[in-house]
């Protein structure tokens, strides 16, 4: 079972690793990247049992991610 | 999975030529499997035979009253420093792997000195770093690759120092063409133990249990080695990286966990996984303890599956140790492994026939004599070529140039600006002890272990070597011992590492062997012995070898806390003082590099006596209370040396300075390289016991004026140089920070 | 009195701690593994700088489950001072001891320096041998220093004097060029509604000698001491 | 025009902060998450154009990946 857990800065909260990335896209050549957020991917490929949505939940929330600054999401890939 | 057929092609992908091959075959009896013949490809490499360089390497002084473990007996050597107490400390490099991957490649070059420290028994507590990249100006040809690839590493060694928590205190960089494409980054670490806790590296006590302790192994740096792998594993070819992953945080586990583990008394012997991994530290300890070894595959801690006898044994995998345990200590062992959550094994044990014997399920893959490994290796003695001194230079093909422009333009430059840039990344206060970090001559470290001031600096100059490799040996060494003379520092010892092209070029080997000789003249001089280093060849991009750069770190003890100088000026109305002999021509100096785009000239030659003499008594001085600040005059000339003097205090302070012309044009009198110069600030009431002293020590000494003020006034006969200190500041402090200000930061780096 | 200063894996600023107290200010100072569930018998606790479990995920995210974290929250509840040093700020904000979040720097370097800092309340366990406005010479060395909270925790921090030190230029400026990491309101160190718990991204066991550029940091265990003392008695 | 970048570790490179995860996760609670591995997500906002395929391939190689050590993927999740 494969699962995928996506964790973006907040709208609100500066992402300074974001405002870098589109600046040197531009040096890139792309002229308008537009707003850019860097993020966390976290991939889970586990062998057993899945951990049910509740637990899931908390773990996005009190471990992965941090909910001052962080949203985060889940996708269950394969099971 | 089958091993391939041994082949001459095979052979010859190990890097084993066919005699080297035939004395394998008679070490063995027969025709080695392709794991014995994997083993004997990494073991005979340049990189753990210096089959290329030991006879030079022998030519160093290694000997010496304060010698407790001499170069080459085990992974770092120890000098006493009294009381007791005795400090551990080597140079390393890891220049191809950060030419690939600049992040990982200098972060994994931290973990393996630092690695040789701890292993020796010894706490570490500090870190340098002598660094070489292509130009990184806007104008320069690959300018981006090159900024990227200087951030990465100054990144790499940032994540990695800062996170394990070794303050990196001193260093050098050096911006030139010949590092395009093939950088250098040469760290060195120091640590510090009680003579009694020395840790060998060799397996002793016939029946003692082996311990693999550490990260799990997996296909790390096996494509490195570059072989005939693609064989192996079909499915894993792909992903086999050439690139070592570092985690700082499991070192710092097992650093903790060593140290331990050591004061435990448990341990007979220690070795770490660096190059070659699990087979160089199995058959050096088996080597070194006059035993054999016998190692079960099956037991080692793995991070894939599937994974061959060959690559478990050649994996370069970071963060791993050996460690033979007395016999009946076992529990202990585990209990500390424990505590520091990290994967561990026992593997094997020691034996008495002398062989590396390894098993894998069952079976014998690999039965070869251990100390054949390290003692047989082959040993080359090259061919050097001819070599015809340069041409002095004429200086009438050199136009004379704005030279109020000269001085801003050389302190911009970023081989000369402010380092600050690199060094505000390095957490370089951590362990409390940098009281003189970086941006002076010499960095000093108050060990709080053993409560001694350490003086410590890294130099190398490729481009005095290029034109004179003897001149550059000696002129590095001589370098280091005057910055750490600068700090009020007695030097002690000396650690090297040899940064040239392929030494089977003649006159790459010519630059090797004279740059050696240079450089060992220069010790013996100095009475610093030589604790170990290290080699690196092969240093190419496609325009040619890289100018043959060593570099060598010296270390020195300050004898009390009051004698520690400093470079910057401290205050107005202090006289400045030049000591040392002053003339020269504008030959291989910077200015007539970075002005005028010229690697030529004749090197003034370092006397060696003289500046025995020079620092003997400017250390001297300092414990008479005489010097306000030191600064030894280097690239740029005096010129640029007096504005760091400026430059580099508490506050800026101005300077007005009358420089003798020996009948030679303005800009050689302000930026001629000649060694063994040093300007001193001293109180004026002091002055006469200065000169008392420098005359009675036949030392040259010439008052050149006063400090204070806000600018660098320099006279020359009916000239004067006025720069206002604010523009020079300006242009030395900020220039290297804003060139790199857009570049890219390397992600990971948290 | 007695001083705890909790050691993780990947801690390495618990030594430099432990030195400063006992050498310069001779006080009893021990070592606290993580997964010790006791903090009893302390009377101020110290969660020292570093990479704690190499600050992985996030600085402090897996310290904070570390078992002596559930101590030291029952300890903060006494009102036992607790001191989160730059690693250790992070650790107390994940663990909710202290609210808002420390993000990357601005200019995403690790940075190594000096800076000031303006003391801004003088009430606390602390700071109460200081004076506000007094302005301190202390290192930084972080590389995710940049202290974030939305605006309503923010103006809740500062209207109940909350903000224990901002960065500040050397005459006490509060100005953006000032700020070396792109804090929120130049914030450098709060304390918890109690006022017992302290978070600060600065190192004052880095500035308790003269030799070492700077003693401005004395203040801050000079401080806790004499509370110390004054609570026992 | 949204695009995400997801940037992973090598499969066989060594993934410290994955396994300091997992490890953590444990302590939570979930017996056996098995293989994590964390990577880095880029999310693109675009107002424009979007650049064409090769030049996104560009990006995602010189720029927000290390492809010695990482593997890249990107969807265009708006367009
Ligand atoms: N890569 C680096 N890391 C740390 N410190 C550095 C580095 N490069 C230069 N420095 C510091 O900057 C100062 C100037 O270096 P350098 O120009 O080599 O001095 P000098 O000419 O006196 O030997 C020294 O204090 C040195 O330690
Ligand atoms: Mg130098």
């Amino acid at each position: 079972m494969k699962i995928r857990v996506t964790v973006l800065p907040k709208p609100s909260v500066l992402d300074p690793q974001g405002v870098a990335t589109a600046d040197a896209m531009q040096h890139l050549g792309w002229k308008n990247p537009g707003r850019v957020r860097v993020g966390k991917i976290i991939e889970i490929e586990s062998p057993g049992e899945r951990p049910d949505e509740d637990k899931l939940h908390a773990i996005c929330r009190d471990l992965l991610s941090n909910p001052v600054i962080e949203d985060y999401t889940f996708e269950i890939v394969e099971s | 999975m089958k091993d391939p057929a041994i082949t001459p092609d095979v052979i010859a992908q190990h890097g084993i030529t066919p005699e080297e091959y035939q004395h394998i075959r008679t070490i063995l009896g027969r025709d080695p499997n392709f794991t014995e013949l994997g083993i004997f490809s990494v073991m005979w490499s340049e990189h753990c035979s210096y089959k290329n360089s030991r006879p030079e390497l022998k030519k160093f002084p290694t000997s010496g009253p304060r010698i407790l473990v001499k170069a080459g007996e085990e992974n770092a050597g120890v000098l006493d420093v009294g009381e007791g107490w005795a400090v551990a400390f080597k140079i390393e490099s890891h220049n191809h792997p950060s030419a690939v991957e600049p992040f990982q490649g200098a972060a994994t070059g931290v973990g393996g000195i630092i690695r040789d420290i701890f292993t020796m028994g010894a706490r570490p507590i500090f870190l340098l770093d002598s660094l070489r990249f292509g130009p990184i100006e806007n104008h320069a040809p690959d300018a981006a690759t090159n900024r990227q690839l200087f951030s990465g590493v100054v990144s790499g060694i940032a994540h990695y120092g800062n996170c394990i928590g070794l303050p990196t205190i001193g260093g050098e960089t050096w911006f030139d063409e010949t590092y395009a494409g093939n950088p250098l980054v040469n760290v060195f670490c120091l640590g510090v133990l009680r003579h009694e806790e020395i840790a060998r590296g060799a397996a002793r006590g016939i029946g003692n249990p082996v311990f693999y302790v550490g990260a799990e192994t997996g296909r790390d740096g096996l494509a490195g080695a570059a072989f005939a792998s693609r064989e192996l594993t079909e499915e894993s070819k792909e992903d086999r990286p050439a690139v070592q992953v570092g985690d700082p945080f499991r070192e710092k586990l097992l650093l903790e966990a060593c140290l331990d583990l050591l004061a435990s008394g448990a341990v007979a012997g220690i070795q770490d996984m660096g190059a070659a991994g699990l087979t160089c530290s199995t058959c050096e300890t088996a080597s070194r303890g006059g035993s054999g070894i016998d190692v079960d595959l099956n037991l080692v801690p793995k991070r894939e599956e599937g994974m061959t006898p060959y690559e478990i044994l050649l994996s370069e995998s970071q963060e791993r140790m050996l460690v033979i345990v007395h016999k009946g200590q076992e529990d202990r062992v585990r209990e500390i492994f424990e505590k520091w959550d990290l994967p561990y094994a026992c593997i094997g044990h020691v034996t008495d026939d002398g062989i590396m014997r390894i098993r894998e399920k069952g079976n014998i893959v690999a039965e070869i004599p251990a100390a054949a490994l390290t003692d047989e290796a082959p040993v080359y003695h090259r061919d050097a070529a001819d070599w015809t001194p340069p041409e002095a230079l004429d200086i009438t093909t050199v136009p004379e140039t704005d030279l109020i422009a000269a001085l801003p333009r050389l302190l911009s430059h970023p081989s000369l600006a402010n380092k600050r840039w690199i060094w505000e990344q390095y957490d370089h206060m951590v362990r409390n002890g940098a009281v003189v970090g970086p941006g002076s001559d010499a960095a000093v470290f108050f060990a709080r272990e053993c409560e001694k001031f350490f003086a410590a600096a890294v130099d190398g100059n490729g481009l005095i070597t290029r034109l004179d490799p003897r001149e550059g040996g000696r002129r590095c060494v001589a370098e280091a011992a005057r910055n750490l003379a600068c700090s009020g520092a007695v030097p002690l010892g000396a650690t090297d590492n040899l940064n040239f092209g392929n030494p089977h070029k003649p006159e790459i080997f010519r630059q090797l062997r004279d740059a050696v000789e240079g450089m060992a003249e220069a010790c013996r001089a100095f009475d610093t012995p030589v604790t170990g280093g290290n080699v690196s060849l092969y240093n190419e991009n496609p325009a040619g070898p890289i100018d043959p750069t060593p570099v060598v770190a010296m270390v020195g003890i300050i004898e009390h806390e009051s004698h520690i100088t400093r470079q910057g000026f401290r205050g107005t109305g202090d006289s400045i003082w030049l000591l040392g002999d002053r003339a020269a021509g504008l030959d291989a100096s910077q200015f007539l590099l970075l002005l005028h785009g010229r690697k030529e000239g004749r090197p003034p030659q370092t006397d060696l006596a003289a500046e025995v003499t020079l620092h003997q008594t400017l250390r001297d001085a300092i414990r008479d209370g005489l010097i306000r600040s030191a600064h030894d005059c280097a690239e740029g000339g005096v010129a640029v040396a007096l504005a760091e003097c400026c430059l580099s205090g508490e506050t800026l302070v101005g300077a007005d300075v009358i420089l003798h012309n020996d009948g030679r044009r303005d800009d050689e009198s302000l930026f001629h390289e000649a060694p063994g110069r040093i300007l001193v600030s001293v109180n004026p009431a002091d002055e006469e016991r200065l000169q008392e002293l420098t005359t009675l020590c036949r030392v040259p000494a010439y008052k050149l004026g006063t400090t204070g003020g806000d600018q660098l006034v320099i006279r020359i006969r009916t000239s004067s140089f006025v720069w206002p200190l604010q523009e020079l500041s300006e242009s030395w402090n900020t220039s290297l920070g804003a060139l790199m200000g857009g570049v890219a930061e390397t992600p990971n780096a948290s | 009195m007695k001083f705890a200063v909790l050691r993780f894996p990947g801690s390495n600023c618990d030594q430099d701690c432990l030195r400063t107290l006992r050498d310069t200010f001779e006080v009893t100072a021990e070592p606290v593994w993580h997964k010790e569930t006791s903090v009893a018998g302390y009377d101020v606790i110290v969660i020292p700088g570093g990479f704690s479990f190499g600050d992985y995920l996030r600085c402090g995210a897996i310290a904070r489950y570390s078992p002596v974290m559930t101590a030291v929250r029952e300890a903060a509840q006494k009102g036992t001072p607790i001191l989160g040093v730059c690693n250790g700020f992070q650790i107390l904000c994940e663990s909710g001891l202290l609210p808002g979040a420390l993000v990357r720097n601005r200019k995403l370097h690790f940075i190594c320096r000096h800076v000031h800092l303006r003391l801004e309340n003088n009430t606390t366990p602390f700071t109460r041998q200081g004076t506000i406005g007094q302005i301190l010479r202390i290192p930084i060395a972080h590389g995710e220093g940049c202290y974030f909270a939305d605006n309503d925790t923010l103006d809740t921090l500062e209207q109940n004097g909350r903000v224990a030190f901002r960065y500040c230029t050397e005459d006490g400026a509060i100005t953006e060029d000032a700020n070396p990491n792109g804090s929120v309101r130049n914030i450098a160190g709060i304390i918890n509604e109690n006022g017992n718990v302290l978070g600060l991204m600065p190192h004052p066991e880095r500035a308790c000698e003269s030799r070492l550029g700077s003693d401005d940091g004395r203040l801050v265990f000079a401080s806790l001491i004499e509370f110390a003392l004054h609570s026992a008695s």
